[in-house]
């Protein structure tokens, strides 16, 4: 088994014919996921590659051909168009790769899945890939291998970082989900964290966050009660200055708030194996094996 | 983006809250005439991205337009926080019979705009929530609806008895309600929201900040960024598309992805040494991105050496490994410079680089600890 | 028993210092009703006629009187504000009297008032009326005398003849419900049928709608698959032009929709007993008992 | 309230609309400036409240300004379906590739503004909907969202190919809607939504219905309402609060309450005669809105007797009571009046109008059958 993604899931894409978006899209066919239908409007009609039918609307590609999940590579100031449309459409599962979205727009999105029932990982998030049986996004197929070990995590290269020690000692994934690096993403820690727990092929969980918000003690306190599973946690930027945005909309401390060193104690106090850097994950997960 | 007071409460004017006559001047002379024609006594307040400016002596009051630019000279010749001063704001001193605080958020945990309110106003609304929090009311606004009149109603009423001054405030927030998302704030303040003896409610002073995601489609808004207030390192960046933020180390560091940069600052802490910076080159391969990058690394004196860390996933290692080649060549370096990469055509990066005289290393750790060592001044 | 309001109904009333507000208010406490709060901003800790605890918002009044139900007599531009407050404070049960609301108000109250799980009646409605039990609104009580007829319409003083003519009949009433005359209201005729239905109290059902709109067409339907209690109906309108607002927002033929004939051939229909006038009201409802 | 198609097109156009140049005129001489101004083949369209002025001769072409004068001469002249033509609209003849319908109404059953668009534009679009249903496509939207901009190119897509057409329609329907709201819109259509043929989208006729009840608060809207295309007692009416409507009958009715004022024009049917009007004097008992209201029934040469039929609730009988003697000093009656009262302080009301020399009745149906009576001039 794997959370969200398996080898059943029916992958449209938004934004096909972008410049991004084709690039991904051929790199998640070629990795065998099933990838039933495009959209772009105006190019309704037309095959991407010969292969896959491109739709002019989200409705038009549910009503043909019956997508479970969708991912979205459009530019940010239309971005949060194209989640409406989806959830709109029906679809479950909607995986938005696009970084730079208005935080405003995202507080209007968020109530709009809610209300239709859809869940969305993202956004500014590298998707999520269940090792030989679907990838969902850009997280690189070749750094991953097939196994017992969730991961879960904020950013992009860092995830792609661990994973690889994780591949490179052995240790295959069971699913990789990176939730995003905004201050409101539609998926949050907890329930990867809770998916992992319910999910009878992962053994633990490597939990990647970062500095700002207060997500990961949030995950940590929901670990101690609610986790038999080991979860090991890594917090990128102690080195951070305070009131700067690191890159990622959502990575910012505020005040004493959101530091490194505050999440890395809720870690401890719950339980989780605190890596100090990338490479500890290896020998802190094989401890807890 | 942070806007300045005097373009905050203009914004705030343009959305029918009540604000103080007043105007921005960059000279004494400027400063005079507004004082001249606001008439009485003034107030000269430096225009800033700093708090705590009324203790750096940056706002004065002035009983004459003489004093007033006597004043101005005075403040716009200062530095607060390390930020010169390019603009005071000339106002009228107000009487103020009381002093709340409105502002507004985006909550991470609601996930929606939050509206704070205190009676504690014109102090700084930290302490405030740090020492005595039941002194803030807070409501979570459902997008939705937007700030409802009778929400509005009730916190204002947490501020003033009289129904009169309640209703003047109530409507003073849902007009910053709808400011904070006609402008894509994520930060919109008043405090002082002030009471004059004569009973009217205002917003003494205000404070913006805009989500820099909502720039693109706000043309008007991205037009208030004031580039001297910003490190000539950090806007060169913007510029390139980078994101880059200026420290006090000796490691400068350039990175694909915000959290892999984070990640490899702390190693470099973690190795012993400190990092001159945060730099993220994003998921782009292109070259120019990285000869930009090494361009404002290198223009900080303070390098000692130069750390590239990259995992190739969209980025590819051998365009970065050309980036490199090619920046090298148009700007010759004066410090070692060490690389690391690994993933997406690792093995034709590795040629590159080797062609052109450099070595490449696959092990992040390893990286790490020879570009701390290399700023020491130890040979690799 | 009755429907919607009866001896435990705690009532609010909104703008209760008002003109309209307070002579009501007077009304409704002389009728026996239980009258336990008002609210009117800026005269929170009055004592309306020296008994009713007056408070600045709803919030407040629920907090300390814990009400069942509200009364809305404020000022039309007023009045949808005040139906978000009371549904915000928890209310189940709102009652709005104001008439002139303007529609798209209308389009945002409902909603609202949805996700609260809160029924209104109204707007521009005479409110209800569970004789000798409770008074909720402006129907005189003097008109009305208790029994096992439940009255609902569209409209006010037409409203009062009917249920005139009843007790003078000696036919009194379960409960009588003033829907309102707006194209957006917050209880139809079916819910109120429904309502009845339900109540072992209630033995027939007087339904007088008038021209414009289908919520008689549906109640019809409604009356015939879900009812087994006799309905008797009236529609008021049969002389109307076409296009022209008969004084209430919703009584408008729109071309050829919406007249008293299509209303009437409905009612014959699903075997409802058709009026021609009010005084036919007592002869058809003996002859269905 | 119906606003002129001149007034609907200069909402549109405020909120970002393509609506094409033109101007209103109210004489021949202001038509030719407008057609000199804009060069070219003018349209002269009559500014009226009824539909089918086309098909009554009220549009017309003119390839010239003295023709368009002439036109315009023409048509100021006329009436159509009994309204007299007080001003015109002269616009460019656009060249039209092709025609839609765009229109908004708030439905009942949803409960909700419906978004109404067709391919089968430029014809009356009730008979599109009677005829071929199938050719309008419907979207119920949810306010608290708005309209979505992928809701509005999907039914975009319905009526454009082309994806810059359907994207130019999208955000014209989105605009729509805005205007809809802002100016508190019952009805909203643009009919035709035209192509050039250079491919332009752009509303070219515009028609939009008011909410009454939203006039209160918006007085830039009330102020476009033109008296002159409304009945003089209807104007007199509305000033006095009542709510009035002419018929052709003869008995003028007095009613408090719409229902009941409906029941009454309904039984007075019943009975044989022919209802003058429909007038709600409304919940107060105001004496000068009796005043008011028979003053507008007497204004009816046709009015054969006046009946009134009062309910008393809110409304105290001895009120309208004292307000019937009061009007009738005022305004001495040519013809019979038969007075119906019953419910709060009927006897009081019974006890003044006995004093003042009237009978009173408390039944209905006997009251409406003796004024169907008077009005055929039989005794009571």
């Amino acid at each position: 088994m794997s959370i969200f993604v398996d080898q059943e899931t029916r992958l449209l894409v938004q934004g096909i014919t972008g410049r991004d978006g084709s690039f991904h899209t051929r790199q998640m066919i070629s990795y065998g996921t099933k990838l039933v239908a495009g959209v772009t409007p105006g190019k309704g009609g037309q095959l991407f590659d010969g292969v896959v039918p491109v739709f002019d609307t989200v409705a038009d590609a549910v009503r043909e051909t019956k997508p479970t999940c969708s991912v979205i590579y459009v530019p940010a100031a239309v971005a949060a168009s194209a989640i409406l449309e989806a959830a709109d459409a029906g679809l479950p599962l909607v995986v938005c790769i696009t970084e730079g979205i208005p935080v405003l727009d995202m507080t209007r999105a968020l109530p709009f899945l809610h209300e239709h029932g859809a869940r969305l990982i993202g956004p500014n998030c590298p998707g999520l890939i269940s090792p030989t049986k679907g990838k969902v996004g850009i997280i690189p197929g070749n750094i991953c291998k097939p196994g017992r070990i969730g991961v879960v995590s904020r950013s992009g290269t860092l995830t792609y970082e661990i994973i690889h020690q994780l591949t490179r000692a052995g240790h295959g994934q069971s699913t990789c989900v990176g939730i995003g690096g905004d201050p409101l993403i539609g998926t949050n820690f907890i329930e990867c964290l809770s998916a992992f727990e319910a999910d009878p092929d992962t053994d633990a969980v490597v939990l990647i966050g970062e500095i700002g918000g207060t997500d990961e003690q949030q995950a940590a306190e929901f670990a101690q009660r609610g986790m038999t599973k080991p979860v090991i946690g890594f917090i990128a930027g102690q080195t951070a200055p305070p009131g700067r945005r690191m890159g990622h909309a959502g990575a910012i401390i505020s005040g004493s708030s959101g530091t490194a060193a505050e999440k890395m104690a809720a870690f401890e106090r719950a339980g989780i194996s605190v890596m100090k850097r990338p490479a500890d994950v290896v020998p802190l997960l094989e401890e807890r094996l | 983006m942070n806007l300045y007071e005097y373009q905050a409460r203009e914004i705030l004017r343009r959305h029918g809250i009540p604000v103080p006559d007043g105007d921005v001047a960059t000279t004494p002379d400027e400063a005079r005439a507004i004082a001249q024609r606001l008439g009485g006594r003034v107030v000269v307040k430096a225009q800033v991205h700093a708090g705590g400016r009324g203790k750096a002596g940056g706002v004065k009051l002035a009983t004459n337009p003489t004093e007033a630019a006597a004043h101005a000279r005075q403040i716009l010749g200062m530095t607060i926080k390390g930020l010169p001063v390019h603009k005071v704001l000339v106002a009228p001193a107000a009487d103020i019979a009381s002093e709340s605080y409105v502002g507004m958020i985006v909550d991470r945990g609601a996930q929606r705009p939050v509206l704070m309110v205190s009676a504690a106003g014109g102090v700084d609304i930290e302490a405030v929530a740090a020492h005595t929090p039941t002194q803030i009311h807070r409501l979570a606004v459902d997008p939705r609806y937007g700030l409802l009149s009778h929400q509005a109603l009730g916190l204002a009423l947490t501020l003033y008895r009289d129904v009169a001054q309640a209703r003047a405030a109530a409507d003073i927030m849902q007009r910053l309600y709808t400011a904070f998302y006609a402008v894509g704030a994520s930060l919109a303040e008043i405090n002082p929201l002030a009471t004059t003896p004569d009973g009217k409610v205002m917003a003494l002073d205000a404070k913006i900040v805009v989500d820099d995601n909502e720039l693109e489609r706000r043309p008007e808004i991205a037009a208030l960024r004031d580039p001297e207030a910003e490190a000539a390192s950090e806007v060169a960046a913007r510029e390139a598309g980078l994101s880059f933020i200026k420290l006090d180390g000796t490691v400068g560091c350039c990175v694909n992805g915000a959290g892999l940069a984070m990640a490899t600052m702390d190693l470099v802490k973690y190795y012993g040494g400190e990092p001159a910076n945060f730099l993220d080159i994003g998921g782009s391969s292109n070259p120019q991105k990285v000869v930009a990058a090494l361009r404002i690394i290198t223009a900080d004196p303070s390098v000692r050496a130069i750390l590239f860390n990259i995992f190739g996933g969209i980025t590819r290692c051998d365009d970065v490994a050309n980036g490199i080649v090619q920046a090298t060549q148009q700007l010759p370096l004066k410090v070692p410079m060490v690389i690391r990469l690994t993933g997406t055509n690792e093995q034709e990066a590795v040629a590159i680089l080797t062609r052109a005289g450099y070595t490449a290393l696959t092990d992040m750790d390893d990286a790490v600890k020879q570009a701390v060592a290399r700023a020491r001044g130890k040979a690799a």
